[in-house]
């Protein structure tokens, strides 16, 4: 079954390459990421079989992290079956600076998708050490062409600052493996091997320094991935200058598997009696992180950036809730799964709208209630939801992430993560219901309602599962986050 | 209860068939507002059964979400509540149902009515709700419809204003309610409240404060208030009345449980409730008082009302505190009366005003002028509804006020200094603000109906419909039999009473008893009154039907053509109270002088910005903004500076870590 | 006690501080070469020069590409660019070496801190890893140029493998290949978006390349 | 009893108009004139009352039904204030605040009569007459505050009743304090010097008089009467307050009071000559001042 879902979208990447026909090309883009949702599906009620000694398993972190990306995934290449009709291969002007340039071949841009999608499979089914890296890093560079699918210079900086940074990032994190080994390597313990369950059994045998050390350069380094500040440089320019099919898809499951590397080197420490220690710097990058994101959203100038700010904010609160413990930790594994949802039928949205406007400027955008009142209601929608408005899912994990600061008596980062998230709302706020209400810009030349079902469809239904999260977890879900949970350490 | 949920599934579905044909304008309001009438009266049968019998209907279901469970209840304390919420959601429907219509042209009406009926689930929710997740969960649902119901005309940039400053006002106090329960649910163990008891003082004390600011701000206490001016004006009015008259209520009855639930309270919050109080009383309608537009006007007067029956609150919380039955009794009828008081004649205002923007175009007071003969049926509604608001004898306003007298006057002549302070404040408090909104009022309907019409505005008037008449006329006529029945009423109210102040039923009913007593003479006093002005009316015809009526101009002093322009206008009303009160108002004045010997122009234009909003948050978000432009400079688009961010990062880590 | 990787560490020391203070950009390339090289070397040599098929496949890829292929294609991403080949430093090169002095101080104490459970080859290993890796950020931190920024990454990746190689034993080859190969692209794609780089600004400069900001 | 309270309010009906005639003369010997007759109200109205009327073409119905309930309000009120140790008609806990409150209905309509005609000298009355008595009304309610106080009751009718002229010996300097400022009160509402000029109809510093321009025929009547009304009940509940003879003797307690009223008259009168109007600005110190006098009294009664 793991290789099922390794192989389909390794074969269809490969597949689409071949293919001239660019309409069946598409189709191997959806098919694929069907087939690998129902596979991911059947998961949920039969238990994969661990394969090569164990270095492949699917357990219910990876359970829960791969069904994130597998449904974002399948929304996206929905999403992306009609954004590839118009877009690729085609020469077009640019809209903020008038220049000429031409997209990616759909070629490229498909079977770096699906290869992007492959490895981070690979990352969530992988329980060894050495093997999650080698997939973290090739998820950079099955992405870094999709970054520069519109060829000008703006969007080749960014893919340049991806590059370089997030190899640096994951060089960090590779050191961090070879710490991890040296902490492993102690005499007394017979199995030195990186594999996940094996750490965890030793977990007492374990060298404390160097797994601190490890640690750290795990932080540092998948931190880099994840979007951590002050880490995470490379997120706005990256998401605000790629596609947006592309965007929702690192911000909503990118992200979170790299958040998954730090989660598994979180583990190992919790079995080595760390958990404090990581605790305490998982709160202080998430305090950072909103707190930085914060300071950016405020005033920011483009929506796909603050779009990109504001996963660098839920970022932070993945990891404020992972260190609070306790209940928060459940609160984060349900943030997980809501930010994913939200912020990718945001980042879809947000390319309905750019297609239309041809400008990310905020300033430059209103009346989309008017103009597009589908993806509109999506925008505004997907805003109260990322705002963690009820009833949408974001309030009810941000809550329980709340409710557990408080219930810690640490009634300080209670008030400042509350104080930030308002600053924050009313920077999104601003922004947001000025795009969507406004008045209709007359200059702008508009056919009569440029939304179409399946520009539309894709995040309206993650709209409608966040929705749902909010309202009704279901009980099979619930008991998921809840063991995810209590793996990490909380309940 | 069922007949209740029964009836918000009603509600709901009319929203429903109304967005589904939202295209079709006549069949969007009727669904809309067909379903908000039908489950109104549906689900406000229990709450009636409720109030006067007393006993609580509740409903428990599990909710799969973490802490959550729809709980429901309906106690006295709701069903005070949900009878205005209700009852004035239903009349508004009717009279929105023709207001809306104005907009056929323009936009899609399923939305406003999908919303309406919302807000109308969401207010009765957040009254019924036991369950601090479904608590907030219905807030929410109320404040997100009710701002896009505001936000209606969002064209208009004012609008977008008002949505924007309402959306951000509601989610900075969800914020503290958030606290609330959490540390409430906490201490408990569960967020239902049927957990809680015996909450300790200390945290009783921060709960009191989170629920002072998190309700504060729906209610809208100064200097919390700041959305209130904005929102309502931008609503459309039907919506403006019910957020007006029951929607900030919600904030009330919030305070209201979290009193019952905290148990005793310590001197000081009564003395907090009764200086908000007072604070927001004088001063909205000091704010009211120096508006021109009167929306505006009738938005500050909410503030000044919600004051009134928080100086209520305070004085009963006060009475339970002293161990006063009589303070405790009369201050929570007082205040809880005036709840509904203020929903029917705040209601009927904001229809009135409605009508005269649906059919002047603007809600500029000087602007207009003489509707009075064009628009005779409004006029008498919103006559009647000055009058109610004012607190005149003989409708519903006096009455509650005339409650919180009586306690403050009966406690005083019993107690000490302990007793007549807090009587001194609220005398000089209610007298003052009588006074003054007594002058707003007449302001506003002197010189919006009376006199010559000051601009084609005012020139096209005309009636408005029957349906926005048949509103409004049933809203006068409860403004009237409020105050006439409300010896019956106050009666009826001892279940409720007892509720919150936990005292024994026999001191309750014997307050209650003698109150009513009292109520009967004013409403002898009333009944005589309207005898002897029919006697009057009826003595002025006789005297006046052989004689010579003639008509000619007003009097004007030798000066042969007064022109309309010439009349008072609100703003020269309003000046000598708005100079006495500069200290407060800061009304900036722009004066033009006329100049030459044939002067051809000058103009003086004033102007009151909300003191809290200029003062305190004007600065303060000018400060972070500020601030935050400053450390933007961290992200500036270099590499290197990045890299080394990361470099700095694992340093400071290694070696603090390491150490 | 094992004098000869004593030695292979002090001459990465060297060969760190020499890139600091050097300005060609061809020499540049050309030491990190031969400090892949030398790395390369590395495995055999603490193995005691057994000549174990995995061993000597290994040291031969490692060889292969950061002794060869990654110098051969930074070589052509330089001679594409037809003008400067100056490194371009933003922090000069007295400075660069001062502060690298200090970052080794600092590694050195680092070093100190972190006690090996095992038995290793050289007690400098871990102080030098360090400082290699450090050396390498802040060859990325502290030149314009994109080139230099790919051989500052190098730098860094050499320090992390004198760490795997010479403290990691006994770990998969499978591995080991495969975050090998996971270098060889990353640089690769390095290659291609510096080419890209080049043709769409007629310059490599980082300087440029900050439009993107706030 | 019954008839004791009726003898009260007819007295009052009967009465009111006579105190301005005591004020005319009294105004009219001090400037050397020989003045109106004393019953020169009552012919006034007695001749208003069978001419016809004239109405400005703006005005409403609010302007005919205005005097109406002006005038009815007066009545009722007639009926809640106790003269001269006669109780009133009507007596019930807090019917103080009834009757501060019924003035503001009746204001009401007054103001709004007076905006009704589109003057902007009405206007310019109106505006000024909701000032001042915004201002006046805290000082009436206080002052009546501290005699409920000190008496224990809040019923007019037994407040009034209790108090005697020992009042004086047990807290002289409170009710000094209070009859000042209820005597304020008394002048601002009725429109006397030096709150208003009742003289000058057509001058820029006049109030109530030239709220009622307008009126003609038994509108103004009903007007002037109910004014009489008006100042008849506060004189009372002035000198109930400053001079509360009671002997228990019904008649020696009225004719008492009678004198008293007549007493008060000339003071008003004398007030009147011996003072200029103060300026418009001045006002509402003067009325803040009785507010403040209210509210010491009221704490030198808790003392």
């Amino acid at each position: 079954m793991i290789y099922a879902l390794l192989l389909i979208p390794a074969i269809a990447a490969v597949l689409s390459l071949i293919v001239r026909s660019n309409i069946f090309r598409r189709i191997i883009l959806v098919t694929a990421a069907v087939s690998h949702t129902v596979i991911t599906i059947t998961a949920w009620n039969k238990e994969a079989n661990p394969l090569l000694n164990g270095w492949l398993m699917l357990d219910k972190p990876g359970l829960l992290f791969l069904t994130i990306t597998s449904v974002l995934f399948l929304a996206c290449s929905l999403y992306a079956f009609g954004y590839l009709a118009g877009e690729s291969g085609r020469k077009e002007q640019d809209f903020e600076e008038g220049i000429f340039f031409t997209n990616a071949p759909a070629a490229i841009f498909c079977a770096c998708l699906l290869a992007f999608l492959t490895t981070m499979t690979l990352v969530t089914v992988s329980q060894h050490f050495g093997l999650m890296w080698v997939a973290m890093e090739a998820t950079t560079l099955a992405s870094a062409p999709l970054i520069y699918f519109h060829r000008h210079h703006r969007s080749l900086e960014a893919t340049w600052k991806y590059l370089l940074i997030c190899s640096v990032g994951i060089a960090l994190a590779l050191l961090g493996n070879f710490f991890m080994v040296i902490a492993a390597s102690a005499p007394e313990s017979n199995d030195k091997s990186m594999i996940l369950s094996v750490l965890l059994q030793q977990g007492h045998l374990l060298n404390v320094p160097w797994l601190k050390a490890a640690f750290l350069l795990f932080l540092v380094g998948y931190g880099t991935k994840m979007g951590l500040a002050p880490m995470h440089t490379w997120l706005p320019d990256a998401h605000s200058e790629s596609p947006s099919v592309v965007s929702a898809l690192m911000s909503g499951a990118l992200l979170n598997c790299a958040f998954l590397g730090i989660l598994r080197s979180y583990q190992v420490c919790l079995a080595a009696g760390l958990g404090r220690f990581c605790q305490d710097l998982l709160v202080l990058f998430g305090l950072i992180s909103i707190g930085w994101a914060a300071v950016f959203i405020l005033g920011q100038p483009d929506y796909k950036r603050m779009l990109a700010y504001s996963s660098v904010e839920h970022m932070g609160i993945l990891a404020l809730g992972v260190g609070i413990g306790a209940g928060a930790t459940f609160g984060a594994m349900l943030h997980a799964v809501n930010h994913s949802l939200t912020k990718a039928m945001l980042f879809l949205a947000a390319g309905n709208i750019l297609a239309v406007y041809k400008t990310k400027t905020t300033k430059r955008v209103s009346g989309i209630m008017t103009i597009m009142p589908a993806t509109g209601i999506i925008w505004i929608a997907g805003f109260f939801a990322i705002t963690g408005i009820p009833p949408f899912g974001i309030f009810l994990s941000e809550f329980t992430i709340v409710k557990s600061m408080i219930e810690q008596g640490r009634i300080g980062i209670a008030v400042a993560f509350l104080a930030i998230l308002a600053l924050i709302f009313i920077g999104m706020a601003i922004a947001f219901l000025n795009m969507a209400q406004g008045r209709k810009d007359d200059s702008l030349q508009i056919a009569d309602n440029p939304d179409t079902a399946i520009s539309v469809l894709p995040p309206l239904a993650l709209g409608a599962l966040t929705l749902m999260l909010g309202l009704y977890i279901p009980p099979v879900v619930n008991n998921l986050l809840h063991d995810v949970a209590v793996i990490m350490g909380g309940y | 209860m069922s007949l209740f949920l029964w009836g918000l599934v009603i509600i709901f579905v009319g929203g429903l068939a109304s967005l589904i044909n939202g295209r079709r304008a006549g069949l969007a309001s009727f669904f809309g507002a067909a379903g908000a009438v039908a489950g109104s009266i549906t689900a406000v049968i229990p709450a009636f059964k409720v109030f006067l019998h007393g006993v609580t209907e509740s409903f428990r279901l599990n909710w799969n979400i973490p802490f959550g469970s729809f709980f429901v209840q309906i106690d006295a304390i709701s069903a005070v509540f949900l009878i205005p919420i209700f009852g004035l959601s239903a009349i508004a429907a009717v009279y929105g149902a023709e207001y809306l219509l104005a907009y056929r042209e323009k936009k899609n009406l399923g939305a406003p009515w999908f919303f309406y009926n919302l807000l109308l689930i969401g207010m009765a929710l957040v009254v019924v709700a036991r369950n601090g997740l479904l608590f907030l969960v219905a807030w929410e649902i109320m404040s997100l419809s009710s701002f896009f119901l505001v936000t209606f005309e969002y064209e208009r940039q004012t609008v977008r204003q008002a949505g924007l400053i309402y959306l951000i006002a509601m989610h900075i106090g969800t914020a503290f309610l958030v606290v609330f329960f959490i540390l409430l649910g906490h201490h408990a163990g569960s967020l239902d409240f049927d957990k809680i008891s015996g909450v300790p003082s200390s945290l009783a004390n921060v709960l009191f404060m989170l629920a002072i600011v998190g309700f504060g701000t729906k209610a809208g206490f100064m200097p919390l208030h700041v959305w209130l001016p904005y929102a309502h004006p931008a609503a459309p009015s039907h919506v403006s009345a019910v957020m007006s008259g029951v929607m900030i209520k919600t904030g009330i009855y919030g305070l209201v449980r979290a009193l019952t639930i905290l148990g005793f309270p310590p001197a000081w919050w009564c003395w907090v409730l009764i200086l908000i109080g007072a604070v927001s009383g004088v001063l909205g309608v000091l704010f009211a008082l120096a508006q021109h537009d009167l929306k505006r006007l009738l938005a500050y007067h909410s503030v000044e009302n919600i004051g009134i029956i928080t100086i209520g609150l305070g004085v009963g919380l006060l009475g339970i505190n002293m161990n006063s039955p009589i303070l405790a009794v009369l201050g929570f009828a007082g205040g809880l009366f005036h709840v509904i008081n203020h929903a029917v004649f705040k209601g009927l205002l904001f229809l009135g005003a409605g009508a005269v923007l649906h059919s002047c175009k603007t809600g500029h007071i000087d602007l207009l002028g003489g509707i009075i003969k064009r628009m005779p049926w409004t006029a008498f509604t919103f006559l009647i509804g000055s009058i109610a608001i004012c607190g005149l004898p003989p409708l519903n306003g006096f009455v509650s006020e005339f409650l919180i007298y009586l306690g403050v006057f009966k406690n005083g002549m019993g107690g000490g200094l302990e007793a007549v302070i807090p009587a001194l404040i609220v005398i000089g408090a209610l007298a003052l603000i009588g006074g003054l909104a007594l002058a707003c009022f007449t302001k506003a309907f002197g010189v919006i109906f009376l006199g010559h019409p000051r601009s084609d505005y005012a020139q096209q008037a005309h009636e408005v419909g029957p349906g926005m008449k048949f509103s409004m006329v049933t809203l006068a006529a409860l403004c009237l039999l409020l105050g006439i029945f409300s010896p019956l009423v106050i009666k009826s109210a001892e279940n409720v009473i007892l509720e919150i102040t936990l005292l024994t039923f026999p001191d309750v009913q014997a307050e209650l008893a003698s109150a009513s007593t009292v109520l009967w003479n004013f409403v002898f006093v009333s009944l005589i009154l309207f005898g002897i002005i029919g006697v009057f009316t009826v003595l002025r015809k006789l005297l006046l039907s052989g004689r010579c009526v003639r008509q000619t101009v007003t009097w004007d002093c030798g000066y042969a053509q007064p022109g309309p322009k010439m009349q008072y206008t609100a703003t020269s009303f309003a000046q000598p109270l708005t100079d006495l009160f500069k200290l407060f108002l800061r009304t900036r004045k722009d004066i033009s002088h006329p100049k030459g010997v044939f002067p051809v122009q000058s103009a003086f234009h004033t102007d009151t910005s909300d003191i809290s909003e200029k003062y305190m948050y004007e600065p303060a978000y000018k400060w972070i903004s500020l601030l935050l432009s400053k450390l933007r400079w961290f992200q500036h688009g270099r590499l290197q500076i990045y890299v080394l961010y990361i470099a700095l990062t694992l340093g400071i880590l290694l070696i603090w870590k390491m150490m | 006690m094992n004098n000869a990787a004593d030695t292979i560490m002090i001459f990465l020391v060297l060969t760190n501080l020499t890139l600091l203070g050097l300005s060609r950009l061809g020499t540049c390339i050309r030491i990190v070469a031969v400090q892949g090289v030398v790395l390369g070397l590395l495995p055999l040599l603490l193995n005691g020069w057994s000549l174990e098929l995995h061993l000597v496949f290994f040291s031969a890829a490692i060889i292969s590409l950061k002794g060869i292929v990654f110098p051969w294609l930074l070589t052509r991403a330089l001679r594409d660019l037809k003008t400067q080949r100056e490194v371009e430093p933003l922090i000069g090169y007295g400075t660069s070496i001062a502060l690298g002095m200090v970052i080794l101080v600092i590694c050195m104490w680092l070093g100190s801190r972190l006690p090996l459970p095992v038995a290793a080859m050289s007690t400098l290993i871990v102080p030098v890893a360090f400082f290699t890796i450090m050396s390498g950020l802040f060859l990325i931190i502290s030149r314009k140029k994109a080139v230099t920024q790919v051989l500052g990454y190098l730098v860094m990746e050499n320090g992390i493998y004198t760490f795997g190689v010479a403290l990691v034993q006994k770990q998969p080859v499978l591995v080991e290949l495969g975050i090998l190969l996971d270098v060889f692209v990353a640089v690769f794609v390095m290659g291609i978006t510096m080419f890209h780089i080049n043709r769409e600004f007629d310059h490599i400069d980082t300087d440029q390349l900050s439009r993107l900001k706030v | 009893m019954i008839i004791l309270k009726l003898l009260n309010m007819v007295i009052a009906l009967a009465a009111a108009p006579l105190l301005l005639g005591i004020i005319n003369r009294t105004k009219a010997v001090f400037a050397g004139r020989t003045g109106q007759p004393l019953l020169q109200l009552y012919y006034d109205i007695w001749k208003l009352l069978r001419k016809g009327a004239v109405y400005s073409r703006s005005t409403s119905w609010i302007f005919r039904v205005g005097p109406v309930i002006g005038l009815s309000v007066a009545l009722i009120a007639a009926a809640l204030i106790p003269f001269g140790g006669l109780p009133a008609v009507i007596s019930f806990k807090g019917d103080l605040i009834l009757f501060a409150y019924l003035f503001g209905l009746s204001r009401f309509f007054t103001v709004l009569m007076a905006m009704d005609t589109g003057s902007s000298f009405e206007g310019m009355g109106a505006s000024r007459e909701v000032t001042f008595s915004t201002l006046s009304e805290p000082a009436l309610l206080i002052g009546l505050a501290a005699i409920a106080k000190y008496t224990g009751y809040i019923s007019l009718s037994q407040m009034f009743s209790s108090l005697n002229l020992s009042v004086w010996l047990n807290a002289g300097p409170a009710f000094v304090l209070v009859g000042f400022a209820i005597l304020i009160v008394f002048l601002t509402e009725n429109s006397r010097i030096p709150i208003d000029d009742p003289n000058t109809h057509l001058e820029l510093t006049m109030i109530h008089e030239v709220m009622i321009l307008d009126h003609s025929g038994p509108d103004l009547a009903m007007i002037l009467y109910g004014a009489a009304i008006k100042m008849w009940l506060l004189g009372a509940i002035l000198i109930g307050i400053v001079v509360p003879v009671h002997s228990g003797n019904a008649l020696f307690d009225i004719s008492a009071a009678m004198l008293f009223m007549i007493l008060l008259a000339i003071v008003i009168g004398v007030i009147e000559s011996s003072m200029a109007r103060l300026k418009l600005l001045h006002v509402p110190q003067l009325l803040i001042g009785a507010t403040t006098l209210s509210i010491l009294a009221l704490v030198l009664i808790l003392r």
